[in-house]
C-alpha cells in the first residue's frame, strides 16, 4: 500500500484495534479516488478515538469533512454523495448518536437499492464507538444493533479483532451496500489482542463466523468484546472439565447459520452473549433460528446472556450487574451441561 | 396581521442585489419560451383533472395530491433548469417528473427528464416505473436523469440534495440541485440540519417552498412564527426570496436568480412562492378540506388562476392574440367542470399516450417483492 | 361517562376500532384536567384518520394542539409537558414517521425514569396508524415495534378489537410510563370487528393475553391484525382435522409469557407470526422466550412467520409476496403438526 | 472575514427595542448583588480548578468538561433567575446546578438549585446525587429543583424545555425555561424543531448560545455560516442578541432582556455569549486541543478572563476598594497555578464541604442497576 499511515512499518509488528481500523481507511482512500469521510471533529481533530487521525492532512479537508453536529444530515449527505458516485465513511463520533440520525438510516439510506429495483446502490458505511464496560453510561455504552438488524436493506458487523476490525471495514466499503459497523472502543487500544496484521492488501468476507476455541460440549456464540468474555469463559470452563466452543459471528447481517448449527450439532447445547438489551436483541435473534431451523440438534434449552432490559448505569457495580460477566456465562453453562 | 390567502401579489420581496439588474431572467426567454411555457402550465393542470377523471372512471386507485392552481411554481421553478441539474420533488409535484428538461422536447431521446410513459406507469402501479413501482406516487426518481428518489418523510431529500452537489462539486462540476418543498416541510429538523451544512459549504442547493398555506389541516400560522417562510434563509445568512406564485414569470425570475447565485458559488438559497392548495390536502381529504378551510379563502386562493393569470400577461406582451386566447380556457375549473377541449391537442394526446402505455403495462410479478433488499457484486 | 363522543349513545350499538379508541381519548381527556394530546392535523382536521375528530371543539386548542411537521419535537415536548405534570397522547400520523422522533423516544422519553431513579415519570403515549397490507407501501405499512421493544423504559401495545383498543389505550393514558401504541389501520373501519363496547369506565391490563380460539394441537401467538389471519388459519385447520389455539397477546412489553405457556404446555407446538421484518423482530423474541424458557414443552421446531427481510412494496402482488398469509399459516401448522 | 477569537468585545449587539429604555437590568443590581456576583465568579472558577486538582490527586475519576473562562456566561445567565425558573445546563455548565437560585444565599433551604453536596455526590458517583449516580457527569437533573434532565444528545433538551413551560402557562404560570447550548449543537435539527414550536406558540424559552469558538475540534465556520451565532433567530423571527460573554454585566443585560421579552408573551428569545473555551473539549483532549488550535487563539481567548474584567468594573464602580481588589487573585492561572489562597475562604469552605460529602457517601448498590426501569402504581 502507499497509503501513509503514522504507524511504525516495521514487519511481524502488533497492531492494535484502533490502529487497524485507520490502515483500513488509509488503505481505501488510496485506493478509491472516489471515497470521503465525514463526520463530527474527523479531520482537524482525527476523530475523538483518534481512528481518522492524519486522514485529513493527507486527502484535504474536501475528502475528509469536519461537519456540523448533524447525525442526519451526516447520514444523508452521504446518500446524496453515493447517489452521484461516492464512496462513504460516515463516521458517529459514539454509536450512541446513532439515533439523531435514525430516519435517514433506516428510511432513506436501508432502502433506496430496493425502492429503485436495484437502479441506485449506496456504498455509505456507517461507522462509530460503541459497547459497554467502560463507564461510559447510557449515552456512551450503547449497542443498538438490533433497530438496524431489523431495518431491512443494512449490513451489520461488528468485529472483536485487529485483524477482523481492518478486514470487515475494508470489505464494508467496497460491499456496495449501506452497513453499520459497531465498533467497539473498549477494544481499541487493548494490547493483549493486538495482532500482526497481513502486508497485503485483504479483507474479510461477510457471512462468515471464526471459530475462537475448539470445543464439544457446549457452543458459546457471541460478537464484540462479549467474545473475550466467552473465550474466558471456555478457559475456565475447561478447568472444570467442559469443553466450550466459541464462536463469534463477527457480521450479524448476513449471519453465518452454517457455522453455528455446525458446532451445535456437535455441542447440542448452546449460549448465546451480547450486551444488548435483551428483549428483541440479537441474542434472541440468533436463539430463533436455532430453535426453528436447528431444533433437532439442541438437548437442552438454548440460553441468553444479555444486559438486563435497562439502559446501562454510570457507576461500575451497576453496569457491571445489568451486564454479561464471565461468570454468568460459566455459571449458565455448567447448568447446561448438566441439563 | 397575516393575510389569510397567499395567492394576492406579495408586497415584499427582499430581492436580493440582483434585483437592480436592468435585465430579469424571463427578458431572456423568446417568445417561443413563452408560448411553451403556456403550454406546459396547461399540461400540468391537463395532468391533475386527467388523472382525477381516471379515478372517477375506476381506471386508477391510490391517492392523488392535486398540484392544481399550483402549476405555475412548477414550470416556473423547472423551466430554467439545465438537464444536468438535480431535483427532488415531493407528494404535490406530479408534472415534475415530466416538466425536468422539457424545454428539451418531449421526444427528445437526449431529455434527462422523465417520459410521460414511465411517470404514468409508476402512477399505475405498472412494471414500466422506473422504481418498477415498488414504492407508491411520487416515490419515484432516477439516478439517471438526476432525479433524486423521495421517502414519505418530509424534507428528507434535502441533505441528500447536498450530497449529490458536494460530489459533483468535488468532481469539478456545476450542477445545482433544486429541492421541492411544502411549507408544512420546513418545521422538520432536517431541513435544518441539511440547509446549516449546505450554506457552510456554499452548496448550490436550490430550495423551494410551495407555500399553499395549508400542511394538511394545519394553516401557516401553526406551523410557523412569520408570514414569509422565505425568512427561514435569514437564519443562515442565505438568499431568500418570495415569489409570487401564480405567476410563472415571477417564480421564474425569482427561482433563475436563486439558481444563477447558487450555482456561482454563493451558497444556497431559498424561494417561497406564494400559493392555495386547491383541493383537500389528497382526493381522500376533498370532502374533509371543505370543512376545515373557510369558503371564503378558498374563493380568494382560487381567484389568480395561473393559467388565467399567464393568460393574460401573453395577451398584453401581445404573444398571442385575442382569438388565441379564447381557444382554451381551462381555468377557474374543476375537474368536473373542464374537458379534452379546454387543452390544447398536443396535451391531451402527450398525456394520453403515457395513460395508454401505463394501462397495457403489466404489473411486476410477486416474486419481485423479495428483490433487490441488497446489491450484489460489490460497489 | 360525561364526555361527549359523536358516537351513537344506544345501548348495544357495536363500535368500530376506530370508534373505541376515539372514546378512550374523550373519556381520558374529561377524566384528566392534566392531559394534552398532540400532533399533526389533530385538532382542526380531526386527524388523517379521523380518531381526534371533535376532541378539539370540545376540550380547546390549548388541550389539543396541532404541532408543526416535527415528530422529535412532538415526543421531546410531550417529555417536558409530563415532567411538568401533564399526562400527554402524542400522535404520530402514521407510525412509520416516528422514525423522525426516534432518539427523543428511545433516549430522552424511555429513559426518564431510569435516569432520575424513579423521581420522575413520564405519562406519555405514542400512538399511530401502523401495519400493512393496505397498499401503504414503505413508509405507511411500517410495523417497527423491535425497535422499541430493545429499548428499555418503554412499554409497547397493539390491540386488535375495538374492545381492546379502548381499554388498552386508557391503561396506557393511565400507566405512568411511555407507551407506544401500534394501532393497525386496517382495522379502524371494519365492520365484521365491531363490538358493543361496555357502559362503564372499564380498562384492559398490561401483561395479559387473550385466547381468540382454543385448541390442543398447535398453538398460533400473535398480535395486531395478524391475529385474524390466526384466526381464520384455524378455521381451516380445524376443517382439516387440527385444533389450534390463537393467542393474541395484545402488549409485547410487558408480554404475558404464562398464557404462552401454558397453551404450549398444551399443544407442545408453537408458530408466532407478525408483520414485521423477520430479523430480530418481535416474533423472534416470543420464539426466544419459549425455547429458552419452557424448552421441554416443544415437540416440533417452532415457526415464525413474518414480514421477509425486506420494507413492504406497494403493488398488491408484491406486498402479499412478503407478508404472512393464512395460506403461510396453514402450511407451516400442517407440517409442525406432523413433526 | 470572520474574527478568530471571540473574547473581544462585540461591536455589533442587534439590541432590540427594550435597548433603548434607560434604565438596563444591571442597574437594578445592589452593590450587595454586585458583590455576590463577584465571588460567584470566584465560586465556579473554584469549582473547576478544585475539580482538577481532585483528579490530579486521584481522588476523582471520569471527564471533566471545564467552563474555565465560561464563568461569566453562568453567573451572568443564572442571577436573575426566579427559583421557578427552570434551567436545562449541559456538559459544560456544571456550576449552573449550584448556581441556580444562588443569590438566596447558600444553605437557605428555601433554594431550589441544587446543593453542592449534591453536586458533588453526582461528580463523585455516589448514592446521594439526585440521579443517585445512574447517569454521569452533567446528566442530572431535578424535577422539584426545576432543572430538566439532559442526555448526551445535543440540544436534546429544548423541546422538554418549551414543554415544560407550555404546561406552565397551561396551568397559568409565567415562569420561563433557559436553556444552555454550545454553539455547534445549534446546529441539530432538534434545535430549530423547538424553537420553531416555541415560537409559533410565543413559549418563554430561552435559548443561551455559549459560543466558545469551538465545538470539540471543530471551528466556528465549519459549523455556522454566519458570525454570530445569534442571527440564528432571525429564521423564527424571534429576539436574537450578542453577549460580551466575558462581561458578567453585559451578560446579565441582555439575558434579562431576553428573559422579560419572554416571559411576557413576546415568544422564544436567543442570547449569544461570545466566549473562549480555555482548555481541551474535556480534560481527556487538553493535548489534542493544544495542537488543533493555534497558539495566539488561545492566548487571545484567554485574555479577558472574566474575574479580571469585572474586578475592573467594581474598581471603576467604586465597589471594591484597591486593597480589597488585590485579596483574590485567580484570573489568568491555570489550575495548576492557582491555590485556595487565590480565593475567598467561604467559595473554598463552602465546594470543600461539599467533596467532604461526596467522599464519604456510599455508591450506590449494584443492584440498583436493574431498578426503576419502569414506574409502578400508575400516573
Ligand atoms: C416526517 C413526516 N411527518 C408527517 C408526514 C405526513 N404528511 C404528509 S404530507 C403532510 C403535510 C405537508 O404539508 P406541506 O409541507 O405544506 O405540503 P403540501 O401538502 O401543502 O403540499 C404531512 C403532515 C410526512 N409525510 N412526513
Ligand atoms: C447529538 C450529539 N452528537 C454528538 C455529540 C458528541 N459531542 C459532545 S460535545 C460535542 C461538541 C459540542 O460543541 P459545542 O456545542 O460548541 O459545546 P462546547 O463543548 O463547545 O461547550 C460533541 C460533538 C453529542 N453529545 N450529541
Ligand atoms: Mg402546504
Ligand atoms: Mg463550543
Amino acid at each position: 500500500m502507499s497509503a501513509t499511515v503514522d504507524v511504525p512499518a516495521q514487519v511481524g509488528v502488533k497492531k492494535n484495534y484502533l490502529t487497524a481500523l485507520k490502515e483500513a481507511l488509509f488503505e481505501e482512500m488510496s485506493l478509491n479516488p472516489h471515497m470521503i469521510c465525514q463526520g463530527e471533529d474527523i479531520g482537524i481533530l482525527g476523530g475523538a478515538f483518534g481512528v481518522t487521525e492524519g486522514l485529513q492532512a493527507q486527502y484535504g479537508a474536501q475528502r475528509v469533512i469536519d461537519m456540523p453536529i448533524s447525525e442526519a444530515c451526516i447520514v444523508g449527505s452521504a446518500v446524496g454523495m453515493a447517489l452521484n458516485g461516492k464512496t462513504v465513511m460516515a463516521e458517529m463520533q459514539f454509536i450512541d448518536f446513532i439515533s439523531c440520525g435514525f430516519d435517514q438510516i433506516v428510511n432513506m439510506m436501508a432502502t433506496y437499492h430496493y425502492r429503485t429495483a436495484g437502479e441506485v446502490n449506496i456504498p455509505v458505511v456507517v461507522r462509530g464507538p460503541a459497547g459497554a464496560y467502560g463507564g461510559g453510561a447510557l449515552y456512551h455504552s450503547q449497542m443498538n444493533e438490533s433497530w438496524f438488524c431489523n431495518s431491512p436493506g443494512l449490513k451489520v458487523i461488528c468485529a472483536s479483532t485487529p485483524s477482523d476490525a481492518k478486514g470487515l471495514l475494508k470489505t464494508a466499503l467496497r460491499d456496495g451496500n449501506p452497513v453499520i459497523s459497531y465498533e467497539i472502543k473498549e477494544l481499541y487500544r487493548r494490547n493483549d489482542i493486538a495482532e500482526v496484521l497481513p502486508d497485503e492488501d485483504y479483507t474479510v468476507p461477510f457471512g462468515k463466523a471464526a471459530i475462537r476455541k475448539a470445543g464439544k460440549d457446549i457452543t458459546l456464540v457471541s460478537y464484540g468484546q462479549n467474545v473475550y468474555h466467552c473465550i474466558q469463559a471456555a478457559d475456565e470452563l475447561e478447568k472444570l472439565g467442559v469443553s466450550a466452543e466459541v464462536i463469534d459471528i463477527r457480521t450479524l447481517v448476513p449471519l453465518d447459520e452454517e457455522t453455528i448449527f455446525n458446532s451445535v450439532a456437535k455441542t447440542n447445547r448452546v449460549i448465546v452473549v451480547n450486551e444488548a438489551p435483551m428483549t428483541c436483541g440479537f441474542a434472541g435473534e440468533i436463539v430463533s433460528r436455532i430453535s426453528t431451523k436447528a431444533f433437532d440438534l439442541l438437548d437442552a434449552p438454548p440460553v441468553r446472556i444479555t444486559r438486563l432490559d435497562t439502559p446501562v448505569p454510570w457507576v461500575k457495580p451497576l453496569e457491571l450487574f445489568v451486564l454479561p460477566s464471565v461468570e454468568k456465562i460459566v455459571q449458565a453453562a455448567l447448568k447446561t451441561v448438566k441439563y | 396581521m397575516r393575510s389569510q390567502s397567499g395567492t394576492a401579489a406579495p408586497e415584499r420581496t427582499d430581492d436580493p442585489k440582483e434585483h437592480n439588474q436592468t435585465i430579469r431572467p424571463r427578458d431572456l426567454l423568446t417568445k417561443e419560451d413563452h408560448l411553451e411555457i403556456f403550454k406546459l402550465l396547461f399540461l400540468a393542470r391537463y395532468f391533475d383533472v386527467r388523472l382525477i377523471k381516471e379515478k372517477k372512471r375506476g381506471r386508477l386507485r391510490g391517492t392523488l395530491y392535486s398540484s392544481h392552481n399550483q402549476e405555475a411554481v412548477l414550470v416556473g421553478c423547472l423551466y430554467g433548469l439545465r438537464p444536468d441539474d438535480w431535483i427532488s420533488p415531493i407528494h404535490r409535484d406530479m408534472p415534475a417528473f415530466f416538466l425536468k428538461d422539457i424545454k428539451f422536447k418531449w421526444d427528445d431521446p437526449a431529455r434527462m427528464g422523465m417520459s410521460i410513459e414511465e411517470l404514468c406507469a409508476q402512477v399505475w402501479g405498472k412494471a414500466g416505473s422506473p422504481g418498477r413501482a415498488r414504492d407508491n406516487w411520487s416515490h419515484i426518481g432516477s439516478k439517471s436523469k438526476h432525479i433524486i428518489h423521495s421517502t414519505s418523510m418530509l424534507s428528507g431529500t434535502i441533505p441528500a440534495a447536498a450530497g449529490v452537489v458536494y460530489a459533483d462539486r468535488l468532481n469539478g462540476g456545476d450542477v445545482i440541485a433544486m429541492t421541492l418543498n411544502g411549507e408544512g416541510s420546513t418545521a422538520q429538523g432536517i431541513f435544518h440540519e441539511a440547509i446549516n451544512f449546505a450554506a457552510v459549504h456554499k452548496l448550490p442547493v436550490v430550495t423551494i417552498i410551495e407555500n399553499n398555506h395549508w400542511a394538511y389541516g394545519t394553516p401557516t400560522h401553526m406551523e410557523y412564527s412569520q408570514e414569509d417562510f422565505a425568512r427561514r434563509a435569514d437564519g443562515y445568512g442565505i438568499m431568500g426570496l418570495v415569489a409570487d406564485g401564480q405567476d410563472v414569470l415571477d417564480v421564474y425570475d425569482k427561482v433563475m436568480m436563486a439558481v444563477n447565485h447558487s450555482r456561482a458559488g454563493n451558497g444556497p438559497s431559498i424561494v417561497e412562492c406564494k400559493t392555495f392548495r386547491a383541493y383537500g390536502h389528497g382526493d381522500h381529504d376533498d370532502d374533509r378540506a371543505a370543512k376545515y378551510r373557510p369558503e371564503a379563502e378558498i374563493l380568494k386562493g382560487r381567484e389568480r388562476d395561473p393559467i388565467g393569470v399567464y393568460r393574460q400577461y401573453l395577451l398584453e406582451k401581445g404573444y398571442i392574440s385575442p382569438e388565441d386566447a379564447k381557444l382554451y380556457i381551462a381555468e377557474n375549473k374543476g375537474a368536473g367542470e373542464v374537458g379534452n377541449e379546454d387543452f390544447p391537442p398536443e396535451v391531451v394526446a402527450y398525456l394520453s399516450k403515457g395513460i395508454d402505455y401505463a394501462l397495457t403495462c403489466p404489473v411486476p410479478e410477486a416474486e419481485e417483492g423479495g428483490m433487490w433488499v441488497f446489491k450484489e457484486g460489490g460497489r
